[in-house]
């Protein structure tokens, strides 16, 4: 064990191939031969297809194959979902249109040229004959009937589900006030930077199909696409080579990946699809889009007695993966960082024709966390308190934990209040105040917002997941002392190559760039869940941590054995097993670089010598391990070690955003002043990364709360098809970050620690659009709707 | 886009009308239309040339009468496909 | 209806026939497979495919790969001479630039053009600079304090 | 992300250039920089078969003083312009504007030619040229011929360029006397494209009153315009505030400002306003 690294600001060992351009996203990866696949999409919103003429598509110049729906018929399964509701309402969800069209992007025909050029032209030369049909964009529209979009069912409801605890109607009844009002949440498109994309290359000789795909979920694929195209699972090898980003997006199973793959294998070629950025925006899953009202029930002096929640969730045209589940996490999370004794839930979650909705960085949390924020801003409003105060008169104490909350759920720990404190001395948050009294007279309008947030990580426990919750880990020390970590968690920048690095170079005692992390490869990889829900540290990072304790008891064997000593007399420190603890200030540091170069051995392995020493570094464990001639009775050669690790429950950071903006009368302009987050995700492996996720997601909350849209009109047209129309935050849209942390242990785990890739955009939204409605309290506003642009602010100060 | 007008023509309501209804006429009442072919009862296929600027593009699609009441009234409705995406529009025509 | 192009790409001289049409980030990726640069859009915004142009930073699917014919072009892979990080790559290494690093590779030639015109600039002056470029997960910040630190690097 | 094929070729001069766009009137284009044409060719919003490169022609890239003109060849970049030395002395409303367009990629690519030629109603350039009452200089088979800014700019994506003529040359009259320019816009989030962007150049009599201004106004309507009933307004005023707020009352005048998804007509028009009389008085403090 040393504390070289754990806690430490590490730079990343992913970095040095990034930065000088020569890593591998899919598009990166070349294979000779490869063909280019293009998709023709449709671009009405509800249509019959009629007829479709691929004709001239076939004989242009180039064109290998083209597939239609009715080509795949039978031949593909259906695009999986994997939501579990009573009574859900499943559509059949084929990887190419057949009959009917139900969204603009919707996937009609997929045409193989030889090369990107000979693929595009021929989408232009498929003709398809559509028949319009009634199209339902609006969600509330089709939940009360609107036209069906699926023959199969006599409506456009999913499903409906009613959750919470506590006797709300009593609730209701007995308070001595109440706030009520509509909350919408707008679509968003995710926008990873790197796109999807696929290539697929099958070998005849060995029946064996790999894919490259930029996903998040490489063993989940394997299994699914495998079923969807009817190959054996351990004939198929799914490698996620770099992922430029996913934030959700790429947590699914998609048509074109098991297209691609079945095609592969139909022309005995490697086949390669890359997603333009227009397709991204229309075709790959949109978060949120959701549309509520929220009831919050209180006593005269702030205490919390009950909160319903209403709600209209626009699932889009199909499920995807996750897609009814998304609204259901919404449920989980609305108590908040409250005590309210009384929540209800009620979803009603709807069929448009729209691209489907889904995990977008948050999923369903940043929902609940907005809806339970901005009902304390309205309840502090009521009251006419600092909405700071309310939050704290409501949250559990320390010593409450675990907090059980009437949305069923266990909180792990917390200490709510020294956050919020923290943040608000950080902010100088009275000072504030008083300067937003004085800058009102002088008719400024500076306006102050505070979220106190809860989140639910590390997901999670198998009994809650669809697909199981636990993530796995292998260790294993090479004959040469090289420490090689193989995990199931499939990371795309969060940087886990380097926090799981450095778990294991403390660990073992060993310097961090002796250590490799392997993932996203299923052919290497044993099987593993992937990189979402905030759970890659919480619980990937933990599985590794205890396989390496499982090594380390069989390294402590093989040493006790091979220094003939007593079990009890052996320690490890520093990378070495040595006879008496003395040895431990000696090696503080860490152990030498293994192997250096040119110094390897040639041909059969020495054996290590052992006369006369006190003392074995791993590396000499390891080749006694590996060359097997003097290991102690009934033990496997070999030095590695595998953990599946199954957490007990989720994890629960939380923190408090302060974001302070001024308002231009004038212009309704948004300009920022100050923002100051105080976040506690636990134990931190490296508060490097941890800021570089609280950044990350917080500027995501800016996007949503004043810039992003998915604006589909009234024809299911697709109004914000280009990044020229949907606004993605740029640098000069961002304050300067002040952050802080608090640091509460969860007792979860072993390492403590909890997740923090979704705290920015669960956290800060609420800050953001509090800080703006506060700027705008003179107007007596209370509520806007995200995104707040200008024209939304000039509006209220026009209308005085 | 929505434009809107009103020209005045020195002949008969109904002889304009009928006069709308042909496809030779009707065809040089299409900006851009390079091909108008009757395929059946008030429908046609059209080749439309559209644009603005160097925005601009070829169509192949349909046009087809509708509400058709004469003397006074007339709709045209267009619908077509091109590389830069799809086409619609309608004009209404009403002869006083 | 090909051209003839030649142009010199990090210090080696080119010489290809390319279609009119085909983008400059395509001859790049695909013929040259330097693949450090990247698209991640089509309306010329996002900024990974950035590249030096004859030592103006150019949006690479914004130019056809006939219009660079004579041209000087440095890529993402001939920033580093000798092995030694340009100081812009090891600012961004430093200070947490990046994370999924997809637009890492335009936002480094970025900042690169953005301190040989302005070696001192100020946290406004970064942020105008690096207006041309998307970066979805860092949320900046670490972006700007790289690229002070390649300031106070290079002084 | 692909646009259709076409030809390319590389004129060696502007002769050559018409020759070029002569053969083929319909489907021929002029590439400078490309920065408005290629995004549109990659939607296949545009499919030109053939393309004249003009951008090697070196004769045609140049910032010049002559007599009384500024001389802008129509190649020359917008980051030329933005770095101008001579232009931030003599007509700095040039540069700023300039540094106001996409970002530093676009601006050493672009061309003020190309913008200008492309119409787009929320280009900058538009409202620089109009309030400095640019000429420009457009060349064809049936030789060269000079056209008022005003009456360049025709429509939506459309100026008064005939089939195979090529602008050549902006004309600016060298800001003289007591003058002070300025250039307001509000960004489009997305885009970066003007929402509203206000050109102001305002010339003073010895007194200090208004002896003339240029306004352009870019990203409000159909077309970029020059607001004469501001202009007409502040002339012979001594631009006091409220002289100034009643004038830019004016500016959207026989306008029907645009709704998009970002800003409606009517904060279009508000913005105009408040954005016209912001640069008016940026100009104002900037006279010496």
């Amino acid at each position: 064990m040393t504390d070289n690294y754990v806690g430490k600001r590490v730079k990343r060992t992913e970095d040095p191939r990034l930065i000088r351009g020569l890593a591998h996203y899919v598009d990166d990866i070349a294979l000779p031969g490869t063909l280019h696949v293009a998709f023709v999409r449709s671009y009405y919103a509800h249509a019959k297809i009629n007829s479709i003429d691929t004709e001239a598509a076939r004989s242009a110049p180039g064109v290998v194959a083209v597939y239609t729906g009715q080509d795949v018929s039978g031949k593909i399964g259906p695009v999986p979902c994997a939501g579990a509701l009573p009574d859900l309402k499943v559509p059949d969800h084929r990887v190419l249109a057949t009959n009917k069209v139900y969204f603009v992007g919707h996937p009609v025909a997929a045409v193989v040229a030889k090369d990107r050029y000979a693929a595009r032209d021929a989408v232009d030369l498929i003709m398809v004959d559509y028949e319009e049909l009634p199209v339902v964009t609006d969600v509330e529209e089709a939940a009360a009937g609107g036209p069906v979009i699926h023959d199969a069912f006599s409506d456009n409801i999913a499903y409906r589900l009613t959750s919470g605890e506590g006797d709300i109607d009593a609730a209701f009844a007995a308070a001595d006030r109440t706030v009520k009002q509509r909350v919408l949440h707008r679509r968003l498109a995710p926008i990873a930077m790197e796109p999807r994309g696929v290539l697929a290359r099958y070998f005849p000789g060995e029946e064996e199909l790999t894919l490259w795909s930029s996903t998040q979920i490489p063993h989940l694929m394997r299994t699914q696409v495998a079923l969807m195209i009817g190959i054996p699972e351990n004939k198929l090898r799914v490698i996620t080579p770099e992922v430029g980003g996913g934030f959700g997006s790429k947590l699914n199973v998609y048509a074109e990946e098991a297209l691609l793959g079945w095609i592969s294998m139909q022309l005995g070629k490697p086949v390669k699809w890359i997603e333009t950025r227009r397709e991204n925006i229309q075709a790959t899953i949109h978060g949120r889009g959701q549309v509520g009202d929220i009831e919050i029930a209180f006593k005269n002096d702030g205490t919390l007695t009950g909160l319903r929640y209403s709600v209209f969730a626009d699932l889009g045209a199909y499920h995807q993966l996750l897609t009814p589940a998304i609204p259901t996490l919404t449920g989980l999370m609305l108590s908040g960082a409250y005590k309210i004794p009384a929540i209800q839930m009620n979803i009603t979650a709807c069929f448009t024709n729209k691209m489907a909705t889904d995990a977008y960085r948050g999923a369903g949390r940043p929902e609940a966390t907005y809806i339970v924020e901005r009902g304390l801003d309205l309840v502090a409003a009521e009251l006419g308190v600092d909405p700071a105060e309310v939050r704290r008169k409501n949250f559990p104490q320390p010593d409450e934990f675990p907090f059980h909350t009437a949305t069923g759920l266990d909180y792990d720990s917390g200490d709510y209040e020294t956050a919020l404190n923290k943040a608000q001395e950080i902010a100088g948050y009275q000072q504030l105040r008083e300067e937003q009294k004085k800058g009102r007279e002088e008719g400024r309008l500076i306006g102050i917002g505070v979220s106190t947030y809860v989140e639910i990580c590390a997901l999670g426990p198998s009994q809650a997941m669809p697909a199981g919750g636990w993530e796995s880990a292998t260790v294993r020390i090479e004959p040469t002392g090289k420490v090689t970590i193989l995990t199931g968690a499939s990371p795309h920048g969060q940087g886990q190559e380097t926090s799981f690095a450095q778990i294991a170079a403390d660990e073992l005692g060993v310097n961090i760039n002796d250590v490799t992390v392997i993932h996203g490869d299923t052919g290497i990889v044993q099987y593993g869940i992937g990189t979402f829900g905030s759970r890659a540290t919480a619980v990937g990072g933990t599985a590794v941590f205890i396989a390496i304790q499982k090594l380390k008891e069989k390294a402590h064997k093989i040493a006790t054995h091979m220094l003939e000593a007593d079990a009890s007399r052996v320690s490890f420190e520093g990378g070495k097993y040595s006879f008496e603890k003395a040895a431990a200030a000696a090696a503080a540091g860490t152990s030498d670089p293994v192997v250096p170069v040119g110094e390897a051995p040639a041909g059969a392995l020495p054996e290590p010598q052992t006369d006369g020493k006190s003392s074995l570094t791993l590396q000499d464990i390891a080749l006694a391990a590996h060359v097997a001639k003097n290991l102690p009775p009934d033990t496997e050669p070999g030095l590695s070690a595998t953990y599946f690790f199954e957490p007990k429950n989720f994890t629960f950071p939380f923190g408090t955003h302060i974001a302070v903006v001024e308002v231009d009368r004038e212009t309704g302009d948004i300009k920022w002043l100050r923002y100051v987050a105080v976040d506690d995700c636990g134990k931190v492996i490296n508060p490097m990364l941890v800021d570089g996720q609280v950044h990350g997601g917080i500027v995501q909350s800016i996007g949503q709360a004043m810039y992003e849209e998915v604006v589909y009109d009234e024809q299911g047209q697709l109004l914000t098809g280009t990044l020229m129309d949907y606004a993605v935050p740029r640098a000069s849209h961002i304050p300067n970050f002040e952050l802080d942390r608090t640091e509460t242990p969860s007792p979860v785990n072993p390492l403590g620690v909890k997740g923090v890739g979704e705290a920015g955009t669960i956290g800060a939204t609420p800050a953001i659009v509090g800080a703006i409605v506060d700027a705008l309290a003179p107007f007596g506003v209370q509520h806007l709707d995200m995104p707040i642009k200008p024209e939304n602010v000039w509006q209220i100060i026009n209308r005085g | 886009m929505k434009l809107e007008g009103s020209h005045q023509i020195e002949a008969s309501r109904e002889r304009v009308h009928q006069s709308l209804v042909n496809p030779e006429v009707l065809q040089r009442c299409i900006p851009g239309c390079e091909r108008l072919e009757e395929t059946g009862e008030n429908t046609f296929a059209a080749t439309i040339r559209a644009g603005v600027g160097s925005i601009k593009g070829v169509f192949n699609g349909t046009a087809r009468f509708e509400d058709l009441r004469e003397p006074e009234h007339l709709r045209i409705v267009v619908d077509g496909k091109g590389a830069p995406g799809f086409l619609k529009g309608s004009s209404d025509l009403d002869l006083e | 209806m090909k051209k003839a192009i030649n142009l010199s790409v990090n210090g080696v001289s080119h010489t290809d026939e390319v279609e009119p049409r085909m983008l400059l980030v395509h001859y790049l990726r695909d013929v040259l497979e330097l693949t450090g640069t990247h698209v991640g859009c089509e309306t010329s915004l996002c900024g990974a495919c950035t590249v030096m142009l004859d030592g103006q930073a150019v949006k690479s699917c914004t130019v056809f790969a006939v219009q660079a014919d004579g041209a000087t072009v440095t890529t993402i892979e001939g920033f580093a001479k000798n092995g030694e990080l340009h100081p812009v790559q090891e600012g961004f290494w430093e200070k947490h630039g990046l994370q999924c690093g997809y637009c890492t590779p335009g936002m480094i030639v970025t900042a690169a053009q953005l301190l040989d015109r302005n070696p001192d600039p100020s946290r406004e002056e970064i942020c105008h600079g690096l207006e041309g470029n998307l970066c979805r997960c860092t949320g900046y910040q670490h972006i700007i304090e790289a690229v002070q630190y390649a300031a106070k690097k290079a002084v | 992300m692909i646009p259709v094929e076409f030809d390319y070729k590389v004129p060696a001069t502007l002769d050559e250039a018409i020759a070029l766009l002569a053969s083929d009137l319909d489907g021929a284009k002029v590439l400078a920089g490309g920065h408005s044409l290629i995004p549109a060719m990659k939607l296949r919003l545009a499919q030109p078969q053939l393309l004249v490169d003009i951008a090697r022609i070196k004769s045609l890239s140049y910032i010049r003083e002559e007599g009384d003109q500024i001389l802008l060849g129509a190649t020359t970049t917008h980051y030329q312009i933005e770095s101008s030395d001579l232009l931030k002395t003599i007509c700095p409303l040039l540069p700023e504007c300039a540094r106001s367009i996409g970002d530093v990629q676009v601006r050493n690519k672009g061309t003020i030619g190309g913008s200008v030629a492309h119409s787009d109603p929320a280009g900058d350039w538009p409202a620089a040229v109009l309030a400095l009452d640019a000429e420009f200089v457009l060349v064809g088979t049936n030789g060269e011929r000079t056209e008022k800014a005003e009456d360049f700019f025709v429509d939506l994506l459309t100026t008064s360029l005939l089939p195979g003529e090529i602008l050549r040359e902006i004309r600016i009259r060298k800001p003289s006397g007591r003058f002070g320019q300025a250039y307001q816009k509000v960004p489009h989030p997305a885009s970066g494209f003007a929402v509203v962007g206000v050109a102001v150049n305002l010339v003073l009599n010895d007194d200090g009153s208004c002896k003339s201004a240029g306004i352009g106004i870019t990203g409000v309507a159909v077309k970029a315009y020059r607001a004469h009933a501001v202009e007409t307004a502040l002339a012979g005023t001594n631009l006091d505030d409220n002289a100034i707020a009643a004038a830019v009352e004016h500016v959207c005048d026989g306008i029907n400002p645009n709704t998009d998804l970002y800003a409606s007509g009517d904060y279009r028009r508000h913005l105009a306003k408040v954005h016209t009389r912001r640069a008016i008085q940026s100009a104002k403090a900037r006279v010496q």
